[in-house]
Formats: C-alpha cells, sequence, structure tokens
C-alpha cells in the first residue's frame, strides 16, 4: 500500500493531465494543478526551513569554533521571516510596501548580495575560458574557433581588424553567421532530442516504471 | 550629491560591505565571505518562506477557500469550484506529516501528485514546443530556387549570401548529423558513427558560439557593481547622511 | 506507423479546407470557435471594404434579427476580428459592426450577422497530429519496453559521462573525500529534477557499497523530502540501511544565488573529490563548475538548459548534453526495461529526422519545379504534421 | 616558465579582468564607433518631435539589466527635456519604475536639467508598474487610465495635467521601451505597433536585441539601441556622453582581456606541445 497508492496516483495524475490537453471540457485540470502544486510546494517550505534551523542550531549546540556562523544563519532568517509577517499583526497583505523593514531588508541585503554573487560570473568566464578554449583536438579546436569569433566580432576590434573587407563581410558579420547557422543547428538538435527524452521520461514516470522519486523498487 | 537619508545612507554601506565580502572569495575563503554566505543563506531563506506564504498560501488557498464557503453553490446550483482547493489543503497536510515518523511515509502521496502533473505537463509542452515546432522551422527548402530566379534577395552581405546559399543546408545538416549523434540504440561506427561525428563538430560550434556570445553581458554585470561602488557608495561615504 | 501519421493528416487538411467555406456575399461571419469548452463565437470583417479612417469598431449582439441589440464591445480601427466570450451554448445570436468614421460622419453598418451558436466540441481537432505523433512516440516506447521484458536484448550506446560515474565515486573513496551531488536548482516540478533524482537514486546506490560520505545541498523542500527518500531505499537496496542518515540531504535556500554561495563554501572547505550536477541550472552553473575545477575535483554535469551546456561543457570533465540527462538514469539502472523506451526515444528521432528530410526534399523540388504542384503539396502535408498551436 | 603559464592561478586572470574593467572609470577615453543606422533612426524620429509632444517611456527590466539600460534611459531623458517633450513613463515589470526614478535623479543631479525646474505631473509622471504582460498593453489601447489608474504618488491618472489629453495610444506621439526580455519590444511591436500604429523605438540588453533586429526592416521598430554599444551611440548622437561610453570601454577591455588570454594560452599550449613531441615522441 505505501508504494502502490503512489504510483497510482502518479499515473493518474499524468494520465489526466496529458488527456486534458485534448479534450477541452478539461481545460479546468491545467489550473487547478498548477495552483495545488504552488500550496503543497508553501506547505513543503516548512520542512526545509525547520531543517535549516535544526541543523544551524545542532552546529550551534556542538560548541565547535564557526558556531557563530550558525548564529547568523537562524538570526538572520528570524528576523526576515518577522518582517516578512508583520503586516499579519495588522491584518494586511502588503509585506513587500515602500519603507516596510522587509523591504528595506531586501534593498539592503538581498539586492547587492544577489548582484554580487551573479556578478562574479564576470570573473569565471574569463577563467573558464582561458582553460577550456585549447587546441586539444578537432572538437575542442571548433569549440574554441567558434567562441573566438564570435567575441570577436561582439567588439568593435573583430571589424577593426577585418577593415579590409566591404561592409557586411567584416567579422561582426562572420559572428552572426556562426549563431544564426551552425549554433542554430545544434541547438536544434538538442531541442529536439530534449523533447524526446523528456517525452520518455514521463511516460515512464505516469506508467510507473520509473519509480525511484518514491523510493525505487 | 543630495544628502541622503540614514535609511538609504545605511543601505548603500551595508551593501558596499556585502559587495566586498562575496568578492573576497575570488581570492581565498575566508571569515569575511563566510559571514555574508550566512547572512544570504539566512535572509534569502527568510524570504522565501515568507514569499511562498503571501504569494501561494494566501491567495490561492485561504482566499479560495473563503469564496467556497462564502458562495458554496454557484448560480446553476452546483458546487463551486473552490472546494476543489480543500483537496490542496489535504495533500499540503499529508506534506507536513514528514515531520511525524511513523506517518511520514504518507508525504508521498502530494509528492506523487506534483511528479504526476509534472510528467504530464512536460510530456505535452515538450513535444510541442521543443520537438514539433524545432521539426517546423528546419522545414525550408536547400536552396530557393523561385527567390533566386526572380532575382530576390540581395547577395551583397555575408548575411544575405548565407540566407540565399548555403544556410539553409547548413541548418538542415547540423540538425538530422546532431540527431544522429543523440542516437543511443546503434553503435556509432561506419557511416553512422561518421554522421554522428559531425554532429559533435556542430555541437561544439553551438556551444563555442554561446560561450563566447555571452561573455559581454556578464561582464556588464560587473560593471554594474564596480559602478554601484563607485557611483553611490563613494560619494555617499565622503557625504555621509541628513 | 508513418503513414497512417500522414493519412491522418492529410484527411485532417481537407476537413479543415472544407468548414472554411461561408456565404459569398456575407461581410461580417459570426461562427462557433471550434475545438472549445464552448461559449464562445468568433466575428470576423476582413473582407468588409471600408475607409481607411476608420477610428473605432462598435460591436452590438442580440439573440434575435430584428430586436434588443446590446452593445458587447468597442475596439479600435484596425481590428477585423471579435471574440465574443460571452455566448451561452445553444442560444442564437445575431451581432452588428457598426464602423466609426474619424472624422465624424456617418458610420458604416455591416448587415446582421448570424444566426451563430456557440457550442462545446469533446475533441480538440486542432490538436489531432499532436496527439497522433504523441501516441505513435508513446506506443514505440510501450513496444519497446515490452519486448525487453521479454527478453530480447537490446543495444544502447556507450555515453561517456555515464561510464565515468563509477570511476569517480571510486576515486573519492580511494582519497577519502566526499562525493557532491547537487539536483539543479528547480523543484519537483520539473522533469530535469526528476531526472537529476532518478540519477541520485542510481549514484547513492554505488556511494552506499563504496561506504563514502554523499552530500546532497538542495534548494527546495520537495526535492529534499525525495532526495531522502530516493537515497534511503538506494542504502537498503545495496544492504547497508544503516549507512544512511537524513543529514545527508540538507535544505539551504530557494534563493539561487543565495544557493550558489552557501554551496561554494561547501566545496572549498569540505574539498570533494568528485562533483556531480545532475538537473536544472542556470546562470549559477558556471560558479559551481569554476569553483570545483578550482579544488580539482572530478565533474560530471547533466542538464537540458541549452544555455547553459556550454558552461559544463568547458568546466567540467564530462557533460550529459540534454537527452543523455533523460537517458542517464534508464542507462545506469540496466533494466531491460528502462533500455527499452530510449529504443523508442530514437524512433521518434528517426521519425523527425525522416520527416524533416521528406519535406525538405519537396520544398526545395516544389521550389524547382515551381509548375508541379504535386511538391508542394506533399511539403504542405508534412508541414502539417509538425502544425502547433 | 611555459607550463606554469598554462596552468596559471587564474587569481592572475582575476586581477587582470577587475583592473580592465575598473580603469576606465578613471580615465577620460571614449570608444569611437561610428553610429549605427537603426540608432540614427531613432534619433531622428525624436528629433522630428514638436515641442509638448508626449512621449511614453516602458521600463521593463530589473536591476539586473542596469549597467546596459540605465545609460539609455538616461540619455532619451535628457534629449527629451531639451526638446521639451512630455514624458509619461510606466513598467511592465515589477522594478522597471524605481529604474526610473533612479535615472531622473542622475539627470536631475546635472546641473543643466536641475535648472529647468522641471515639474512632476507636469513635463513628466510615472504611473508605475501593471501586471497583465501584453494584456495590459491591450489594454492601454483603449484607456491608459484604466489600466494605470493611479500613478506611483497615489495621485489618480485623471487629475495629473500631464494626463488630461492623453487618453489611449492614439494620444501618443512615441513609445520608447526598455527592454531586457519578456514582457518587452516583442510585445509592444505586436500589440501597439501592429495593432494600434503607435511608433515605437527600443533599447535592448545584448542579448535580446538579435531577436528584435527583424522588427526594424519591416518598419515595426523605429530604431534600435542594442546593448552598451548602441547607448554608448546614442549618448554621443544626443550629445550627452555619459555612463555608457565609460562602461563601453570597460566591457571592451574586459573582453579584451580574455580574448588576450585564449590566445597566449594556446600558444603557450602548442609550444609546450610542440617540444613534447621532438622529446619523446609522444604527446
Amino acid at each position: 500500500m505505501r508504494r502502490e497508492i503512489p504510483l497510482l496516483i502518479t499515473g493518474f495524475v499524468g494520465a489526466v493531465y496529458i488527456v486534458s490537453f485534448f479534450i477541452p471540457a478539461l481545460g479546468f485540470v491545467e489550473t487547478v494543478t498548477t495552483d495545488w502544486i504552488l500550496i503543497i510546494q508553501a506547505f513543503a517550505i516548512w520542512l526545509g526551513a525547520l531543517n535549516l534551523l535544526k541543523i544551524n542550531l545542532l552546529k550551534l549546540s556542538t560548541g565547535k569554533k564557526d558556531r557563530v556562523y550558525a548564529a547568523v544563519v537562524i538570526v538572520s532568517f528570524l528576523v526576515m521571516a518577522g518582517a516578512g509577517f508583520a503586516p499579519l499583526l495588522r491584518d494586511g497583505r502588503d509585506y513587500q510596501a515602500a519603507g516596510s523593514s522587509f523591504a528595506w531588508l531586501f534593498d539592503a541585503f538581498y539586492v547587492p548580495l544577489n548582484a554580487t554573487m551573479f556578478a562574479l560570473l564576470a570573473f569565471f568566464v574569463a577563467s573558464a575560458s582561458y582553460r577550456a578554449f585549447r587546441a586539444r583536438n578537432k572538437e575542442a579546436t571548433l569549440l574554441l574557433l567558434a567562441a573566438f569569433f564570435v567575441m570577436l566580432g561582439r567588439v568593435p576590434l573583430g571589424d577593426l581588424l577585418t577593415a579590409a573587407l566591404p561592409d557586411g563581410w567584416r567579422m561582426s558579420s562572420w559572428a552572426d553567421v556562426i549563431m544564426n547557422y551552425p549554433q542554430l543547428a545544434g541547438q536544434r538538435a538538442i531541442m529536439i532530442g530534449i523533447a524526446l527524452g523528456i517525452v520518455s521520461t514521463s511516460l515512464r514516470l505516469v506508467l510507473g516504471i520509473e519509480r525511484s522519486h518514491i523510493g525505487g523498487e | 550629491m543630495p544628502q541622503l537619508s540614514f535609511a538609504d545612507y545605511a543601505a548603500i554601506q551595508v551593501g558596499a560591505l556585502l559587495t566586498f565580502g562575496i568578492v573576497s572569495f575570488l581570492y581565498k575563503d575566508n571569515p569575511f565571505y563566510k559571514l555574508c554566505e550566512s547572512i544570504f543563506v539566512g535572509l534569502s531563506a527568510g524570504y522565501w518562506f515568507v514569499v511562498l506564504f503571501w504569494e501561494n498560501l494566501v491567495p490561492k488557498l485561504y482566499d479560495n477557500l473563503k469564496h467556497a464557503l462564502a458562495e458554496p453553490t454557484t448560480a446553476t446550483g452546483s458546487l463551486s469550484i473552490e472546494w476543489l482547493y480543500l483537496f490542496a489543503l489535504l495533500l499540503g497536510i499529508l506534506m507536513l506529516l514528514r515531520l511525524v515518523p511513523k506517518l511520514g511515509w504518507l508525504s508521498r502521496w502530494p509528492l506523487s501528485f506534483v511528479v504526476g502533473a509534472t510528467a504530464g505537463l512536460y510530456f505535452i509542452t515538450y513535444l510541442q514546443s521543443n520537438a514539433l515546432r524545432q521539426l517546423q522551422a528546419t522545414l525550408v527548402p536547400i536552396l530557393n530556387f523561385t527567390d533566386m530566379a526572380s532575382g530576390k534577395g540581395p547577395t551583397s552581405t555575408l548575411n544575405a549570401f548565407f540566407k540565399q546559399y548555403l544556410g539553409n543546408a547548413v541548418i538542415l545538416v547540423g540538425t538530422v548529423s546532431g540527431l544522429f549523434y543523440f542516437y543511443f540504440s546503434k553503435e556509432h561506427k561506419g557511416w553512422f558513427g561518421r554522421s554522428a561525428r559531425v554532429g559533435i563538430y556542430f555541437l561544439m560550434i553551438t556551444f563555442g558560439a554561446s560561450f563566447g556570445y555571452t561573455v559581454m553581458s556578464r561582464m556588464s554585470l560587473l560593471i554594474g557593481r564596480i559602478d554601484f561602488l563607485i557611483s553611490d557608495w563613494w560619494p555617499a561615504l565622503m557625504g555621509g547622511w541628513m | 506507423m508513418l503513414a497512417g501519421a500522414l493519412a491522418a493528416c492529410l484527411l485532417l487538411i481537407f476537413d479543415a479546407t472544407a468548414q472554411e467555406a461561408t456565404a459569398p456575399d456575407a461581410v461580417v461571419t459570426a461562427k462557433d470557435r471550434g475545438s472549445d469548452a464552448g461559449g464562445v463565437i468568433e466575428l470576423s470583417w476582413a473582407a468588409w471594404e471600408l475607409p481607411a479612417d476608420v477610428a473605432r469598431f462598435e460591436i452590438l449582439r442580440g439573440t434575435s434579427p430584428e430586436g434588443d441589440f446590446e452593445t458587447v464591445a468597442e475596439l479600435p480601427g484596425t481590428d477585423s476580428g471579435y471574440v465574443d466570450e460571452t455566448a451561452v451554448d445553444g442560444q442564437d445570436y445575431y451581432y452588428i459592426v457598426a464602423a466609426l468614421i474619424q472624422t465624424g460622419g456617418h458610420p458604416f453598418v455591416a448587415p446582421t450577422a448570424g444566426p451563430a451558436r456557440s457550442s462545446a466540441q469533446w475533441f480538440n481537432t486542432s490538436r489531432l497530429n499532436q496527439f497522433i505523433i504523441g501516441a505513435v512516440i508513446s506506443l514505440a516506447i510501450v513496444a519497446f519496453i515490452w519486448a525487453a521484458r521479454s527478453g530480447r536484448k537490446l543495444f544502447v550506446r556507450k555515453i561517456a559521462g555515464l561510464e565515468a560515474v563509477d570511476e569517480a565515486i571510486g576515486r573519492a573513496t580511494e582519497m577519502g573525500r566526499p562525493i557532491l551531488f547537487i539536483p539543479g536548482i528547480q523543484d519537483m516540478d520539473n522533469v530535469e529534477t526528476i531526472a537529476g533524482l532518478t540519477i541520485l537514486a542510481r549514484v547513492a546506490h554505488t556511494v552506499a557499497e563504496y561506504e563514502t560520505t554523499l552530500n546532497v545541498p538542495v534548494s527546495r523542500s520537495l526535492v529534499m523530502t525525495t532526495a531522502r527518500e530516493s537515497i534511503r531505499e538506494a542504502y537498503l537496496a545495496a544492504g547497508r540501511p544503516d549507512g544512511y542518515s537524513d543529514d545527508m540531504v540538507h535544505y539551504l535556500t530557494d534563493e539561487q544565488f543565495g544557493y550558489v554561495a552557501a554551496v561554494n563554501g561547501i566545496m572549498v572547505r569540505q574539498k570533494p573529490a568528485t562533483c556531480f550536477y545532475m538537473g536544472a541550472f542556470y546562470a549559477e552553473s558556471l560558479i559551481m563548475a569554476e569553483t570545483g575545477a578550482e579544488i580539482g575535483a572530478i565533474q560530471i554535469a547533466g542538464t537540458a538548459q541549452p544555455a547553459q551546456l556550454p558552461f559544463f561543457v568547458a568546466a567540467c570533465d564530462y557533460t550529459l548534453i540534454g537527452e543523455e540527462l533523460f537517458a542517464a538514469s534508464a542507462y545506469l539502472s540496466g533494466e531491460p526495461r528502462q533500455l527499452g523506451s530510449l529504443k523508442g526515444q530514437d524512433v521518434g528521432k528517426a521519425m523527425g529526422m525522416i520527416a524533416v528530410a521528406a519535406g525538405v526534399l519537396f520544398l526545395t523540388l516544389s521550389s524547382l519545379l515551381p509548375g508541379v504542384d504535386l511538391f508542394r503539396r506533399l511539403a504542405d502535408i508534412v508541414g502539417g504534421l509538425f502544425q502547433v498551436n | 616558465m611555459l607550463e606554469k603559464l598554462l596552468a596559471l592561478d587564474r587569481r592572475w586572470i582575476f586581477l587582470l579582468v577587475i583592473v580592465a574593467l575598473t580603469l576606465p572609470f578613471f580615465l577620460n577615453l571614449t570608444c569611437k564607433s561610428y553610429v549605427s543606422p537603426e540608432v540614427r533612426t531613432l534619433y531622428d524620429a525624436i528629433d522630428k518631435l514638436r515641442p509638448n509632444s508626449k512621449v511614453l517611456m516602458a521600463f521593463d527590466y530589473d536591476p539586473a539589466s542596469e549597467p546596459e539600460l540605465n545609460p539609455m534611459a538616461e540619455a532619451f531623458f535628457k534629449f527629451a527635456f531639451t526638446r521639451r517633450l512630455k514624458v509619461i513613463i510606466l513598467g511592465l515589470w515589477p522594478q522597471g519604475p524605481q529604474q526610473a526614478d533612479r535615472v531622473l535623479e542622475r539627470v536631475f543631479a546635472d546641473s543643466v536639467f536641475g535648472a529647468m525646474n522641471l515639474q512632476y505631473g507636469v513635463d513628466y509622471v510615472n504611473l508605475g508598474f501593471q501586471s497583465g504582460n501584453e494584456f495590459a498593453i491591450q489594454g492601454m489601447g483603449s484607456s491608459i487610465e484604466r489600466v494605470f489608474p493611479r500613478d506611483v504618488r497615489g495621485t489618480v491618472t485623471g487629475d495629473i495635467p500631464i494626463m488630461q489629453d492623453v487618453k489611449d495610444f492614439s494620444n501618443v506621439d512615441f513609445v520608447f521601451n526598455l527592454s531586457a526580455g519578456y514582457p518587452g519590444t516583442v510585445e509592444w511591436v505586436q500589440v501597439a505597433a501592429d495593432r494600434y500604429g503607435v511608433r515605437l523605438g527600443a533599447g535592448n540588453t545584448a542579448v535580446q536585441a538579435p531577436l528584435v533586429y527583424p522588427y526594424l526592416g519591416s518598419g515595426q521598430l523605429t530604431g534600435l539601441l542594442g546593448g552598451m554599444k548602441g547607448g554608448a551611440e546614442f549618448e554621443v548622437l544626443t550629445g550627452f556622453p555619459a555612463k555608457a561610453n565609460k562602461f563601453m570601454v570597460s566591457q571592451t577591455a574586459a573582453h579584451m582581456v580574455v580574448i588576450l588570454f585564449v590566445i597566449v594560452g594556446n600558444v603557450a599550449f602548442f609550444i609546450v606541445q610542440g617540444r613534447g613531441r621532438k622529446g619523446r615522441g609522444e604527446v
């Protein structure tokens, strides 16, 4: 029973969902299930949050050197959650209102942390290009050449180097052609492959052949 | 520089400190980074905890059930569709039973629901938007003789030249050989292997090109942070607050 | 199978042309929208010849041709159609469309259109081709699963990234360092995440046999719960139930970059010997893979996010490209039934390739020989097969 | 020595990247670039508008695209204000209108524009964010006030002087859309330009721009600024060279650092490989 019912649920829900796509009267299935998933996620995040708090409380109690960081995690979490739930006290819903402490925390902490972490990519694209773009073999050479021409074609230098060629035949045009033809073709093969992979995986799930998400055989 | 309020001033200073803290990771792991990391994890977990409550639970569950209680039946006398959300409530509660060791297995029900719905949704959407749309886009004549005969289509630029002559053939060969590479049930030997090889070459050009294409926009993200430090933070540091 | 699908599409195309016939003198047409759940009538006045300076249109609706018309909509002067979504099924409606002129002159009024009656269809015929293609691929997959179950031997080519899984786990064991597994940053409502977790289950099985430490930080609570289930069962199946602990899987934060910040920390502090990235990844892919490369870990990645594949290919030792991610769990399981499904996928690919080749051939021929109508028609049939709406 | 170069500590790369990006901020460099036709088209279209014409600016991006799009917005504001145009701001991305405020703050910090004494509500207005994506645009086709009932300051739209004779798109002389994705330029083209015949120009991130190029050729789009390069060109053309030019130099410099490293890495690799071949007869 512990395994059969979940398998039945997956199969039934998946099958109904697929069928509803072809039957106009079942159009509501999509909206309702989308909402339900959002609701399940909203319940489940309590499990995650409690897990985060538990792990950091444990770290705090072990008395190791970096327990201070565990304390920081807990305090940050509670401060943010506290600020966000404050409207409950006055029966409001505008938790992100301008001027609220939640909005201030978001602007002062969340935005710069997020933007800076994202910006680290500027460094990592540089170091990854240095290591990866070497003409080790035929494949790597193609990778290198495509990247090289597209990169050069996107800064004025590329056109400058090929200034002798007529307008429309300079390096920025090479870059465009690489993007518009071979790049597009490769992308298409990948996307079609993915679609078939997903169709097959979905089918395995609906048929109950793939069941490791509920704990395997 | 106009004088800032204390709240704005403090936000800028905090932002700058956090920026430096995260960037310091590039040199090596250090307590300053660890501090920023811990703040980030705690704060953002709290943020999403709150957002999911206000954006999912309240409008989707609470409001719908409230509506069902207020208007239990529709004008035609049948039960309101909002009553269906009782099932969502049930599934949510089953999820939380994970916290009760003896009843934890019941949380597989909502999980199976999510997995089933996802499988169904992806089956359809990917068949549609990835497979069929992409195949359809590949349906173009290798050479458009009609256009060529009528003298249409300028070939004065490289792009136009490809559009007119080579482009469609490249796309066709690339797409089909790429699919050869993904073929699982045949060993990549002989002519089949050679086709798959061509497919790999196309994939490599694809990866190189899209990598190179992205470099510039990644640089602009960092420019944004540097600009924040130079145009916002430094003047604020010098200017103080009201 | 292909022939069957083609025949069905032929039918579809001819069927569609038959439906489009309307009275020749009607300026405004009103008819039920097909393939829907009812309640919708479509109006079109594309054939109506009007001066260029129409300011706006007014749409009036009534339930009898003689009387009581009410305004249901006002539209900009550039429109040539309207979708009335407020119809009641089975009720006859009559429509009057009035074109108001910018200069304020007398409006043009079209003759009353109707009666039109909305109704619900039980099957969405505009998606028939998708139904057929979906069904054919599904049948192929099921057929091969069936064949595999009854003992037919199936060949599946080697996938380099997966051949390396055992070696990578073995290396971590030798070095006495942990294994890091990242199942992407999306939730269970993404098939890539599910595929990532099925791979996790196989990896965990091997890890349990090697008695190595496994660390799975996650960014979604549902993923946490599911990953725990999978790993526990894998340890049980490997005969080491006591080796499992819930702490192997721990939640960090739902925030993309907050999660990466923490994973980076874990990497440089615990120095895992092997890192797996299997699931849906976005901009964080390169941040993690570069940090992993810096600590010298063997890295095996797999994702179906085309935009992130270049970064994994550049920074990881092995990358499962798109479809390979979905094949991985079947491949690693070695179960005949699962392998059968891979064969089914290939049938889909073969069909796609043949159809595209044929379509392109027909189109090229039709452009070469514009006088021969046959090729254009054949090309239209192939195009109709892939029609999406 | 070369082997060392091949296994270079990546922190040297990081250092060079940050130097390349930061240095241009302190140098007075401009990237010499000729003006692309699509930038010129946008300039001409605005230049031809009569004083007091209404221009609608849609801010459809979030802080991640700030470095690319804010300079375009700034140059556009300055240009519009010097031509005495009236500017109506709105956004289909939640954080868009805030970006407009940040840019305006910078514009007015410039003494020239500070001295113009432009009045909120008379010379410009910020109607804020509205959800609904392309449906919001469609709604504006029949009534802007219905889609944006109040401005960001809570004033009823109908009471704002600048909005007095603005009912729908027909009262707007030009729309300038700053876009980083969906909803964005594609939707503005499809709904505002195609259905309501609005004259539309756009500024896009470098990643986004190729997707909307086709609309230029067909005339659905009157001018396009693509990425920092487009922004820099527009700044030069309007006579307000500012951040985009500076950023452009930074971006190009960092790009060059990456390309340089790729070349150096390959040269070193080939030399080392060549040596290995001579020494051991095998690589």
